[in-house]
């Protein structure tokens, strides 16, 4: 009973606070990248070295005052931010972070849930986040934030295509859906699945930059042009969720990326013999030391790409990487076929 | 409790696809009898499943899942066609939309 | 107030679409350079049609000079341009003194075509970093105004100023140059070559930018004279003009450099034009301080500088493009009759609205960019 | 399990009315998204794990964002809804479907087809996870109706290009 | 030489009558229309004379000139009995002795009436003068066409010819109803006539296979032979029927009395001379034919016996001078058939010859007596004009006699002749031409005696002297052809007067040619006329010395008419009666025939002159006889009674006839179609239609009824569905 129900919600409790926390301190390392990148210091000024600034940043806008658009649906209004960032949370559930170790002497696997349908339920939610974006445009009831929130999902509805294909053709070499699955035949083939799949982690990677709109993809928030993008007419606490819920994806998506190609709490070389002194670091470290680096060329791609006009990156999804995706799917199932 | 036996899913798809149907029949936007239909099919769905799950036999999933992609596609079908009714006629007020009579 | 220019009301909508959209990209927009407004009207992404408005900076320069002395308008042009501040004084200096017919002694010339070049830089400069900005390449914009900052304290150590120099006089220069001003400027100079080749790995070659930069706004050569373009954007169409080499003056005629011509007269091309500039003018500057002769900064001018009844026009290459001056004098009074200025940037805007027709909303960003224009030479 | 169907029953129900009968039109598309969420839900409870993930990803993140996308499209010029036809019979349309409605029960209740077997065998849980059962069933016994889905699809698709594509 | 100008006999009075016809009517005066007329008229004469002469020079046997003017109908094969032959018929004249005897007859006659005539039509307008001798000159043409035709059909030309100029000069006077009606009943009953003649012609040219004469009678004997005589008794009973028409014999005689109507010359040349006797030429011409069926020659016989008897009973009682001539003339006629039937052609001819003579003579002087009574033609208001027309009285006084049959006169030759064959006929025929004999010399003398001898019984007129009976009341003459006001009878002119002489003189003369061997004669115009008779190759006793025709005095050759009385020996010619009787029978028969005669003249005078009243008190006694006679038999109205009222009842029945059937079938169809039309009609109006309609009617109802579910709106058809699905379901529940 304990068992079943206490240690469940003792990791979703730590999930969800590490997932903030997370959040939080992403946005300061990204603005700190972006400032090492132009050749300046970026926010020094709150906490030693601005370490203290995402604190500063949330009690601000919590603190700032909240307006509603008039003829704006309330409703709507108020549930778009959620509906963005509840997904991006719950897809945690299923990643794991590292293989069955015994914390505070209770051995359990370091995933809050493993579902055999996991990727699947992971791409399945993430489509669920296309309706913040769409009714926080609607929503605000203004032209521009119509305008960017239809741009958006349209990008967002034909990148997660690509990404999707990308996952069939993991799931491929995996063989089953569930993540846990997918790391242990990593393990048990010793092999990471990105080196057996280059192009599709390539896909995934620009496919992930796209969904959740950032560097070469970020048109519907290009201050320079529409005004902001679709939550321009937000403040306070709900753009705070906005903002969260777009450092989350990129989380969950560097997460996921970790979990399927590079082999999830996996040592890198896993099979090696000769690296096993690696094994003294713990999966987790693993696999947070793996996201760390992903989101870290997150950061890097936003400060030198420019940005992709709008029909050019739809051009990009649907002509070349679905096309590529479909392909690779192809290939890998006459590879797995064959060999 | 009663344990819960196929009865009374196929209860609940029934109340669900009366609801559907009452839908269809009274409510004058189409958007919305859209929507009444894909809940009648969800309503067939449950049904399927539960059947399915009676009968431990998976076909009733398979044909459920294959109701599901019809569906797709009579959904996007069907609001094409409403987007170009709406695009010439400016509503979609299925009471102004009495062309196909005698 | 009722808006002046009523587009929608006199253009008929090409088509009924359910989304047309009239969007202002109004005077205060972060990728305008400065007050310009522009009404798109919108058919989805495409843009069916612009209309610029123009005169919110301007300052009437052109009456206030009616009423100052020859010296006093000197002020007034560094105000029009204020990203190249230096080549209006120059350009306005060399009308006044063609008029008044006076000599201008070697070394002034050679001073003032060093500060036109080093302008020269500092304005193509700002171009590339906003331009860059604006197609989402945000450090190229920090790294561009790194080296400009170099400029500025050169220009502020030799006039004192860092945008409105005020640093020609009629006949001459106000001062000679200070000491080891020219080693700055040779040092200023082996900087930027080494930083155009970290630009052009950053920015030339780059898949997105030649994405978002080829074939957008394209304009043919006859179309680009037809439409009264100059400077850098004429060039990149292929035409051969720059007063620097056409008519020459101050000491142009007597450094090597050659004029970068581009072929299709597209945004990419512009940008290989002005890329090229930054090397022509460190070239045009290292000359300069090579060749500087020694003599009076300063002509003899009568300390009333009363030019004799008449009008003349003179023109010069400025950064955006030909920038010409037209001034008319009754002979009599202190201040001129007429002062005309015929600014590259103004003539460079009109092109816009053709430029952007059929262009995506996000590529009217990076053609405002292309022009290179600053609104207080349009507005004056 | 029973309390989990029955709050799931109520919910799906109670959506289902609100779909119905809320004057907003993108009210009902969200109730809409949330009753299609509990019968994902209610699947699960079925075992039917895949044909809930298929339910969330087709139906809740595919149909209904293009019910969202057409309700936003139509709404944003649209007058209030006036016009009503006198001739709709409105009453009789509640009238009938609470007669259908009932006559199922009627059928549900007294026994239906012959060969009722009453209580349902225990649900016995399978060795083979159930996406793999759907899989084998799938691609094995209904290979074909699955090819004539998918040209389906495609038709579908075309059909929706050509019809909601602007004139050129 | 002959054939040169034979064909200018009949084409002169043509040239004369066109002339005369073409301008004259315009622009002619009297005087020179009466100079063409009678001019060409003496040419004429002079040329029959001529070729008289001409052929008398030559030998017996080949007294024939055969003139072919022109080809006439082109050969055309036809279906004759034996086997196809050509029919071709050209204009031919044959001058033969028979034909010459009759062209000095006509052109004789035909000449002194023309000369009569001038002086007698004085009275008439320019323009009638001259359509007169235009009339005048055709018929001659046609007449001497008629008896110089070498072929049936020439003849037949002539034959017509002559019935349409007697039409034209008997309907003269058109104006009068009476004259116009004669004409038309003339010209009828003639073509009756002529129809048969026309068939007989049709039958001769099957039966011989030609028309000409000349073959004909060559091959008669042997046709007789082969197709029997049957063929050839109808072919010759036809041709008679022709002849009694033209010759008014018993059935068709009754147009001649009505003819009188016709100007008094007119009837002169036509009813006396030549026309009526164109029927007895033609049989005399095909004497060969006739002599080949007996049975026919007694037909004719009977009838010409009959003819004379009732038409002399007739004259009897006749108070009109010119019916009492018109009736002897038709008994005269009976006389020359009679002597065809009994074979005496030539006796025939001699009769026609004697006949015209006294006839013409007869007929112009009652035509002087009507001129000078001014009009007057009713013998009762006549009398005593002796004294006033004394050339005429003299004349007439001549003709009587001759026509009675008194010795030396040339009517007693040949009506002796012919009494003598008829006698040697058939007994029965002979007596009764004697009776007729006697009649006819009673009322010739009456109309003599009732004419000039007596009281005067005309209209007084001045200078009458008492010696007028009670003056008749004024019965003016009917058509006003008295020249100017009438001043009582007065004598003829000198134009009138001289012919009346000359034909006396004719009439005298002409019985000297045919003197009966019996008195010593020489009978010479039997022997003249033989060979007209006998086919060619009979060759009979040589003609002694060409017998010389006693030329009849013309009037220019008055003089030199060598009379010579060349007694031919009559070899028996060769006319074959079988028993001949001894000249003293012979003499005795004569002498009986004048005692007749002289017996019927005494009678009259007796009646007449000497007791004038006792005609009357003899009529009186024996009304019933008187009357028949006075009416003709009543001939006319039986007649009128059958023939003309059965035509007019058979045209009435046929168009009734007509009408009602062949109409009434028409119609008859006619309207059964529409009632049939009218019935279908209705049904297919009201059945079909009702059904058709009715069908379509129920549709449109029910639909309508239906159309108010279609109401447009999707949500009914989704409502009615669920309608459906509902009911099902309840079946389900209920019936499970």
């Amino acid at each position: 009973m304990i068992e079943t129900l206490v240690v469940p919600l003792v990791k979703i409790a730590v999930l969800l606070v590490g997932i903030l926390t997370a959040v939080a301190y992403l946005v300061l390392l990204e603005r700190k990248v972006q400032a090492w990148v132009q050749v300046r210091l970026g926010p020094m000024r709150v906490g030693p070295h601005g370490l203290l600034q995402p604190v500063a940043d949330v009690i601000k806008l919590i603190i700032k005052e909240d307006i509603t658009p008039a003829r704006a649906d309330r409703w709507v209004y108020t549930l778009a931010p959620i509906i963005v960032l509840v997904p991006a949370l719950v897809v945690f559930a299923v990643i794991p972070f590292g293989p069955e170790t015994n914390v505070f002497g209770i051995r359990m696997p370091l995933h809050v849930a493993d579902i055999n349908v996991g990727l699947l339920y992971i791409v399945s939610i993430a489509s669920l986040g296309i309706y913040g974006t769409i009714l926080g445009g609607w929503a605000s009831n203004s032209k521009y934030p119509l305008l960017a929130s239809l741009r958006a999902s349209a990008q967002l509805v034909s990148y997660e295509v690509a990404v999707t294909m990308t996952l069939v053709s993991m799931i491929l070499m995996a063989g089953s859906l569930s993540m846990v699955e997918i790391v242990e035949s990593q393990q048990a083939r010793g092999l990471w699945f990105v080196f057996a799949q280059p192009l599709a982690f390539f896909i995934y990677f620009v496919g992930g930059l796209a969904e959740t709109n950032r560097a070469p993809f970020d048109l519907p928030e290009a201050e320079q042009e529409l005004t902001g993008g679709f939550h321009t007419e937000y403040s306070g606490i709900r753009f705070a969720l906005f903002f969260l819920a777009e450092y989350a994806n990129m989380i969950v998506i560097a997460a996921v990326a970790t979990t399927l190609f590079f082999g999830g709490w996996l040592r890198p070389f896993p099979s090696v013999a000769a690296l096993g002194l690696l094994d003294i670091v713990p999966g987790w470290i693993w696999f947070l030391l793996k996201t760390f680096v992903l989101l870290y060329v997150f950061l890097w791609v936003r400060a030198t790409l420019p940005r992709y006009r709008y029909d050019q990156l739809m051009r990009l999804g649907w002509k070349v990487l679905i096309p590529l995706a479909i392909a690779n799917v192809i290939v890998t199932a006459i590879a797995v076929v064959v060999l | 409790m009663t344990p819960i036996t196929p009865a009374h899913y196929l209860v609940l798809s029934a109340a669900l696809f009366s609801i559907g149907l009452i839908g269809v029949l009274v409510r004058r936007n189409l958007i919305v009898i859209f929507m009444s239909i894909e809940l009648m099919l969800n309503a067939v769905n449950i049904n399927l499943v539960a059947f399915s799950q009676q009968w431990q036999h998976v076909v009733g999933q398979v044909f459920a899942l294959f109701v599901v992609a019809v569906a797709a596609a009579e959904a996007a079908i069907g609001l094409g066609i409403i987007l170009a009714f709406y695009r010439n006629k400016e509503t979609v007020n299925v009471d102004e939309i009495t062309l196909m009579r005698w | 107030m009722t808006d002046p220019h009523p587009v929608t009301a006199t253009r008929t909508p090409v088509q009924f679409d359910t989304d047309e959209l009239v969007i202002n990209m109004g005077p205060q927009h972060p990728s305008t350079h400065g007050v310009l407004r522009l009404i798109l009207r919108l058919d989805g992404e495409r843009v069916v049609d612009a209309d610029v408005v123009i005169g919110y900076l301007h300052r009437g320069i052109e009456k206030l000079s009616e009423s100052r002395d020859w010296t006093q308008i000197v002020l007034l042009t560094d105000r029009m341009d204020y990203v190249a501040a230096a080549t209006n004084n120059l350009g306005y200096c060399e009308t006044v003194e063609k008029l008044m017919g006076l000599e201008v002694p070697r070394r002034a010339q050679y001073i003032r075509t060093v500060l036109a070049e080093l302008q020269r830089l500092a304005s193509h400069l700002v171009w590339l970093g906003t331009h860059a900005m604006d197609i989402g390449a945000v450090t190229v914009f920090l790294y561009c105004l790194r080296e400009r900052e170099l400029v500025l304290d050169l220009f502020e150590e030799y006039c004192g100023a860092r945008l409105t120099y005020n640093s020609r006089r009629v006949g001459g220069l106000p001062a000679d140059l200070p000491v080891g001003w020219d080693r700055k400027v040779r040092e200023f100079c082996d900087i930027v070559d080494q930083k155009i080749v970290d630009y052009e790995q950053l920015l030339t070659q780059n898949r997105i930018w030649l994405e978002r930069t080829r074939d957008i706004g394209v304009i043919s050569g006859a179309d680009a004279i037809a439409m009264g373009f100059c400077g850098p954007p004429l060039r990149a169409s292929g035409v051969m003009r720059d007063v620097r080499k056409d008519e020459p003056y101050a000491a142009y005629e007597e450094f090597a450099f050659d004029i970068p011509v581009g072929a299709a007269g597209d945004t990419y091309d512009r940008y290989l034009v002005r890329l090229e500039e930054f090397k022509q003018s460190t070239r045009i500057i290292r000359q300069a301080l090579d060749g500087m002769p020694e003599g009076p900064v300063m002509g003899k001018v009568p300390r009333l500088i009363k030019p004799p009844a008449g009008e003349t026009y003179h023109a010069i290459e400025s950064p955006k493009g030909e920038i010409g001056f037209f001034i008319a004098s009754d002979g009599k009074s202190l201040s001129p009759y007429r002062f005309r200025v015929r600014p590259p940037s103004f003539c460079n805007l009109q092109v816009l609205p053709k430029l952007v027709r059929g262009h995506l909303v996000a590529d009217v960003v990076a053609l405002i960019g292309t022009i290179d224009i600053v609104l207080g030479e349009v507005d004056r | 399990m029973t309390i989990a169907f029955y709050t799931l029953a109520a919910f799906i129900l109670a959506l289902g009315v609100l779909v119905v009968s809320t004057k907003n039109t993108v009210h009902a598309v969200l109730f809409l998204v949330a009753n299609f969420l509990c019968v994902a839900m209610l699947y699960v409870l079925l075992q039917a794990e895949f044909l809930a993930v298929i339910q969330v990803l087709v139906y809740a993140g595919g149909i209904v964002v293009l019910y969202l996308f057409v309700v936003m499209l139509v709404n944003l010029k649209r007058g209030p809804e006036t016009h009503v036809d006198p001739r709709r019979r409105d009453r009789m349309g509640l009238l009938i479907g609470g007669a259908v409605l009932a006559e199922f029960v009627a059928i549900l209740l007294y026994g239906f087809a012959p060969r009722a077997t009453g209580a349902a065998p225990a649900a016995a849980a399978p060795g083979v996870g159930n996406v793999e059962q759907v899989g084998w069933s799938l691609y094995v016994d209904y290979l074909v109706p699955f090819e004539v889905a998918s040209i389906l699809l495609l038709v579908a698709m075309i059909g929706a290009i050509v019809l909601a594509k602007k004139e050129p | 030489m002959a054939d040169s100008y034979l064909p200018l006999i009949p084409l002169l009075p043509a040239a004369g009558a066109l002339l005369n016809g073409v301008a004259g009517v315009r622009f002619f005066g009297k005087r020179a229309a009466a100079a063409v007329a009678c001019s060409t008229m003496a040419a004429a004469f002079v040329l029959s004379v001529a070729a008289f002469v001409e052929l008398l020079r030559r030998p017996a046997d080949a007294r024939e000139i055969t003139v072919t003017v022109a080809a006439w109908v082109p050969p055309l094969a036809l279906e004759t009995a034996r086997g196809i032959g050509t029919f071709a018929v050209d204009w031919a004249l044959r001058l033969d002795p028979l034909s010459a005897l009759m062209i000095l007859v006509v052109s004789g006659i035909g000449f002194l009436i023309h000369v009569y005539s001038v002086a007698y039509m004085a009275a008439e307008s320019d323009g009638a003068y001259a359509r007169y001798f235009c009339y005048l000159n055709l018929f001659c043409f046609f007449m001497l066409t008629l008896v110089l035709g070498s072929n049936f059909l020439v003849m037949f030309v002539g034959w017509e010819g002559v019935g349409l100029c007697s039409y034209l000069l008997i309907g003269y006077w058109y104006e009068k109803k009476s004259a116009s009606d004669a004409g038309k009943k003339a010209f009828i009953v003639n073509r009756i006539g002529d129809f048969g003649f026309m068939l007989g012609m049709f039958l001769v040219f099957y039966t011989f296979g030609t028309l000409d004469f000349r073959a004909v009678q060559d091959m008669a004997p042997a046709v007789a032979a082969a197709a029997g005589t049957g063929v050839l008794a109808t072919i010759c009973l036809l041709l008679f029927v022709g002849a009694t028409g033209k010759s008014a014999q018993i059935p068709l005689y009754v147009w001649l009395p009505d003819a009188m109507e016709g100007p008094t010359p007119v009837s002169a040349l036509i009813h006396a001379a030549t026309m009526v006797t164109a029927g007895v030429y033609m049989v005399c011409r095909n004497a060969v034919l006739f002599s080949q069926a007996p049975d026919v020659m007694m037909v004719v016989a009977l009838i010409g016996v009959l003819t004379a008897l009732m038409a002399a009973s007739i004259g009897l009682v006749q108070n009109d001078i010119k019916r009492v001539l018109a009736y002897s003339t038709v008994s005269q006629l009976g006389y020359m058939f009679l002597a065809t039937g009994v074979g005496a052609f030539a006796a025939a001819a001699f009769h026609l010859m004697t006949h015209a003579f006294f006839k013409a003579l007869l007929f112009l002087g009652s035509g002087s007596v009507i001129h000078g009574m001014g009009g007057e033609q009713d013998m009762r208001r006549m009398g005593a004009l002796k004294r006033y027309l004394p050339v005429t009285y003299a004349t007439m006084m001549v003709g009587m006699l001759a026509i009675a049959g008194v010795p030396p006169f040339s009517g007693f030759f040949s009506k002796d002749e012919i009494l003598y064959r008829a006698f040697l006929g058939h007994k029965v025929i002979w007596v009764l031409a004697v009776i007729t004999a006697g009649m006819t010399a009673f009322y010739m003398f009456r109309l003599v005696a009732m004419t000039f001898l007596g009281a005067y019984r005309g209209p007084a007129f001045p200078g009458a002297d008492a010696h007028g009976g009670h003056p008749a009341h004024g019965h003016d003459d009917h058509a006003g052809h008295g020249h100017g006001a009438w001043h009582g009878p007065h004598e003829s002119p000198r134009m009138m007067t001289v012919p009346l002489i000359l034909l006396a003189a004719g009439a005298v003369v002409a019985g000297f040619v045919g003197i009966p061997a019996a008195l010593g004669g020489a009978n010479r115009i039997e022997h003249f006329l033989a060979p007209s008779f006998e086919p060619r190759g009979a060759v009979h006793a040589a003609a002694t010395a060409p017998s010389d025709e006693a030329a009849t005095s013309a009037s220019h050759g008055e003089g030199s008419a060598a009379v010579e009385r060349a007694a031919a020996t009559a070899a028996p010619e060769g006319t074959h009666e079988a028993p001949h009787l001894s000249t003293a029978g012979e003499l005795g028969l004569m002498a009986f025939s004048v005692v007749v005669a002289l017996t019927g003249i005494a009678v009259g005078r007796r009646l007449y002159v000497q007791q004038p009243g006792a005609a009357d008190r003899l009529a009186e006694r024996v009304p019933l006889a008187y009357r028949t006679l006075l009416n003709k038999y009543w001939i006319d109205e039986l007649y009128h009674a059958t023939v003309v009222r059965g035509t007019l009842l058979l045209a009435r029945v046929s168009w009734r006839f007509d009408a009602l059937v062949v109409d009434g079938a028409v119609n008859g169809s006619g309207w059964t179609t529409r009632f049939s039309a009218w019935v279908s009609g209705l049904i297919d109006q009201y059945i079909v239609d009702g059904l058709v309609n009715g069908t379509g009617a129920t549709l449109r109802e029910a639909s309508l009824g239906f159309r108010r579910m279609q109401t447009g709106l999707v949500q009914t058809y989704a409502l009615l569905m669920m309608i459906g699905v509902f009911a099902l379901v309840s079946a389900y529940l209920v019936l499970r």
